[in-house]
């Protein structure tokens, strides 16, 4: 297979398909066994200093908070993460100090609410490294790759760019049109976590509405952290065996989480808590300011419920789901 | 500069976005002015636009601006809502008609960064990459790209970093690189005027120029020389009622638009 | 691309990836716009001798009867079939002499029920050719590749086999890896039928449990034919988006068709009907009997509901559906 | 041959499948025996097994014998009913431990035809094809094949076509061809024994002969010499309840048990 350009990213998270799948036969249990844990276990189990992590949902969409939260907590350094529109959690884990490096396709920033201080100021001063540049769909095809248990996905995009020679892809030759094809490798995270509307003590987990995502990520982690808003019992997901976008095979750890995923949305639950959101963007801005957050809210807590009542507790958690189902004016207070 | 009397620049920009949609296509938008110039055009011109969101959104009714391209507004009432493998195939597969996104930086083949500025490695400023920009223009018919303040800053020479392609190093080098044929970038909306791009050499050629906007005005907003046609039309300006929606219904608390 | 092994199969459906984008620019509305119309004016609009058919389900399970029926009706010609686990649809549709090229990955039995008379009688005796190989992951993966619009996809099945041999497959040595790989080319179906539970006059069409490979196969195809249970509002399809098996961009014709799957299974609905489809299978055991049963059930019936009279009526069809909910005994009037 | 008394041929080779399958482990099945096999070990030894389904069921409770492996018992109160994409995906990925397949004829390297009898072109008999067969065969991590009728027709030194692979022409001839490492066939199951597979030659070795048969029967039911171990077993029987669950819960109309 002559290669005609071949893109100088590092190759993160790849691994031969043989291996692939001796990790999964020595690794995955197929076993239906009980993988409830706390947070703090599931962290302290699966991840690593130096891993590649990845998070589920999109930009500030149905992320897994409680186990970003407790990744600082514990103090976990080196990380490398799945910038795959990742956005408040990056930035999170970067100010941090517990990423240091990441594969971009949109990171550093918060979409319409503006640029990442925090994590743009640790690339700018060297802190963080940016190992690679992809796209969106580029991300998105390296989990379908291994979540299909193949080396690559060609594809069209990321061709004649920097974003492409950033890359870790390769451009060859298509054999059946003639026509160069971009080649992106398959991605296989050491740790995923993804956050979830229901799941069984066995790991059978249900979405609601989009999957963005989710569906290769969840196949191809390597150890995956389930966060959900309620465990359910093993006869609800059988009742409904189509709804399950996450079978237990591939999950390694359920942590039950109610507003897991806050500040962050959880579609047809809460919506984003933009006040948090606008408190972080403003005191990050110093790094003493991400410390006094960190402090604050982290470091300063003792469980996730405690860290929802710092938040605003119930008055606020009602106010969320009333602003999800469109009862209540858009707000912006991260506006200048 | 259009007349701040009855409008400011951001409202006229989606405005001006909204009037390049056309009814009964697809668009796949980027954050911020793609999203309210659709939802412009699907209140005005173009109510059977159908608005593709990377994440999985397909033709929802927006009851309000989506802060995330992947939030639950964007598959409102929609008619899909699936996921990003669905919607980035079907995009490859060609069932997109309009890309639309906004940029930091762009050349005069319509190429984009909005990765760093500086050196890749040490950036001076670190911008958040391609997000689906790159797969967008790399697969829609018909890319607009909107800039919202023109000038020597941003209609560069020479990007930093080529994040997004436009017609790369010109005429035919998207099909040699391997994109799929007949793609490109359609149209450049900015504060001062909209281009097009010239058939023969693809580089950016002005269109219209906005109201009260000159051409010197236009070239000296620019590091590389915009070609010119041979007639210069001027832009539509919107209706009060047009102003209506944009301020009233689509982005009450200005944040994009300003207040 | 240097390529180490070559199928000798025939590249039935393939397309350049460029050829296929201009398909869909010239070709697909993008209009939501009323596609309602009779079996009779989509398989006369849309389905034309000599092309390339696929058939949407699995097995004798979901299948669109009513557009098979109204092919042989209106006597198709030549038509090549993908014999994608392709049972009862393939078998009547080359017994009936409209199909006689099939790209195999699982034709010509009816599973458990034994093998079709039929259609083997067709292929034994040079009527109808087999011109290529495959398995069902090869299928599903041709159908994957074109939905992505890319012109392959790598895979690890089909190699070292005759059944790789005869394919349209290519072997490449992975520029990744180094290994060998397999090539699976994409496949676009000249005309697709698929028999969903409910769908908008738009074409927006849900289908319950499993999928098979109908997500794929539906935005591959480059003529989409949707049969439904029912025609639901558009209210009802926004209402759940994410219950959207296939979006109305990709569909050109939406039939109402109840009990359409008949005698096939529809999940949750109704069952297979064995005493209609052991006729069949005992009939077909000669050309006279293909003959009897053709113009009996299929000429001789001017709807499908005369046609479902036919068998049985309100009387089999509430049987079916008891029969689906398991309140019926197993039975196989098909065993000898 | 097994005791005709207590049950017959078929039975047996049901309960001889269910035997070789093990609990908390996942099972890729076929049609027919494959399906009746696992469901008798889930009822037996194995009740946490996984059946997989390839057109998307996984992990079903069965309520009955399903005639296809893609109607709806294959997900009847299943964990998952998705898609072929992704019971194959996963397939491919390692998830599946055991493949478990029904044969038409077999070589002895464990490969498998279930495409023609005769020339591929113009075929004596034309049989169904690869099926997920070849799938399974190449991503399951070890191979179950039952051959119903072991006899010089089915056990044969040349395949008039290789649909699904064994151990191709013999040792590292898969990982040579591209196919996943370490997999392969593992048992093979008919009226007159069990087989595994010699692991230096790769060619088909006797594991265990069936109550009241001899080695010579298992020769001369062969075009192929099966290489034969130090020590042969004799294969266990089936318990009078097990037979009751078989003829009574999974196969009362005895479509594939017969009566």
């Amino acid at each position: 297979m002559e290669v005609l350009k071949e893109g100088k990213g590092e190759l993160l998270g790849w691994h031969d398909p043989d291996e692939a799948r001796d990790w999964v036969l020595k690794n995955k249990s197929r076993e239906l066994k009980d993988k409830t844990m706390s947070a703090k276990e599931a962290v302290s189990r699966f991840v690593r200093d130096g891993d590649f992590i990845a998070s589920g949902g999109f930009g500030h969409i149905r992320v897994s908070m409680a186990i970003v939260y407790e990744i600082i907590r514990q103090k976990k350094r080196n990380l490398a993460m799945a910038g795959k529109t990742a956005v408040h959690d990056l930035d999170i884990l970067v100010g941090a100090g517990c990423v240091n490096r990441a594969e971009v396709a949109y990171s550093f920033g918060h979409e319409l609410r503006g640029l990442s201080p925090a994590s743009r100021r640790m690339v700018e001063s060297g802190q963080c490294k940016v190992v690679a540049e992809t796209s969106n769909a580029g991300y998105q095809w390296r989990f379908l790759a291994a979540m299909m248990g193949i080396p690559f996905i060609p594809s069209r995009n990321l061709l004649g760019t920097d974003t492409g020679s950033y890359s870790s892809c390769k451009v060859v030759k298509d054999p059946f049109s003639g026509k160069p094809i971009n080649l992106i490798p398959a991605a296989y995270p050491d740790v995923a976590f993804i956050h979830v509307h229901r799941c069984d003590i066995y790991g059978n987990a249900q979405i609601d509405a989009i999957l963005v995502e989710d569906f290769e990520l969840s196949r191809c982690a390597r150890r995956l952290i389930i966060t959900t808003e309620e465990i359910s019992d093993n006869e609800v997901i059988r009742r409904e065996p189509w709804k399950t976008a996450i079978p237990f095979l591939v999950v390694d750890a359920v942590v039950e989480v109610p507003y897991g995923s806050h500040p962050c949305e959880m579609p047809g639950m809460y919506y984003y808590d933009e006040d948090h959101i606008a408190e972080w963007l403003s005191l990050s801005k110093t790094q003493e300011g991400v410390d006094t957050y960190l402090s604050k809210f982290v470091f300063g807590v003792d469980s996730f419920d405690d860290y929802l009542e710092l938040c605003g507790g119930i008055r606020k958690l009602n106010y969320l789901k009333r602003r999800e189902f469109l009862r209540e004016p858009m707000v912006a207070p991260w506006r200048k | 500069m259009p007349r701040e009397d009855r409008y400011n620049s951001r409202e006229f920009l989606a405005f001006i976005g909204a009037s390049v949609l056309e009814d009964k296509k697809t668009v796949f938008v980027g954050t911020g002015f793609p999203i309210i110039a659709s939802m412009l055009a699907q209140k005005t011109h173009a109510p059977k636009l159908v608005v593709v969101f990377e994440a999985g959104g397909l033709g929802p009714l927006l009851p309000e601006l989506p802060v995330s391209v992947g939030e639950s507004r964007t598959f409102h009432k929609a008619i899909a809502a699936s996921s990003m493998h669905d919607a980035m195939s079907l995009s490859q597969a060609g069932y997109i008609d309009f890309g639309f996104l906004g940029a930091a930086q762009m050349d005069m083949f319509g190429n984009i960064n909005t990765t760093v500025i500086g050196e890749h490695d040490l950036p001076k400023s670190r911008l958040p990459g391609s997000g689906g920009a790159n797969d967008v223009a790399s697969f829609a018919q018909r890319l607009i790209i909107i800039i919202a303040k023109q000038s020597k800053r941003t209609f560069v020479s020479k990007l930093d970093f080529l994040t997004t392609p436009g017609f790369l190093d010109g005429p035919n080098a998207r099909e040699k690189a391997g994109l799929p044929k007949g793609t490109g970038p359609y149209r450049v909306i900015t504060q001062l005027g909209i281009y097009g791009f010239d058939e023969r050499t693809k580089r950016l050629k002005l269109i219209s120029l906005h109201p009260g906007v000159g051409v010197d005005e236009v070239m000296e907003n620019s590091q590389f020389e915009i070609m010119l046609p041979d007639k210069i039309e001027t832009s539509p300006e919107p209706t009060d009622e047009e102003l209506r929606i944009l301020r009233q219904e689509i982005d009450p608390v200005g944040i994009v638009l300003g207040k």
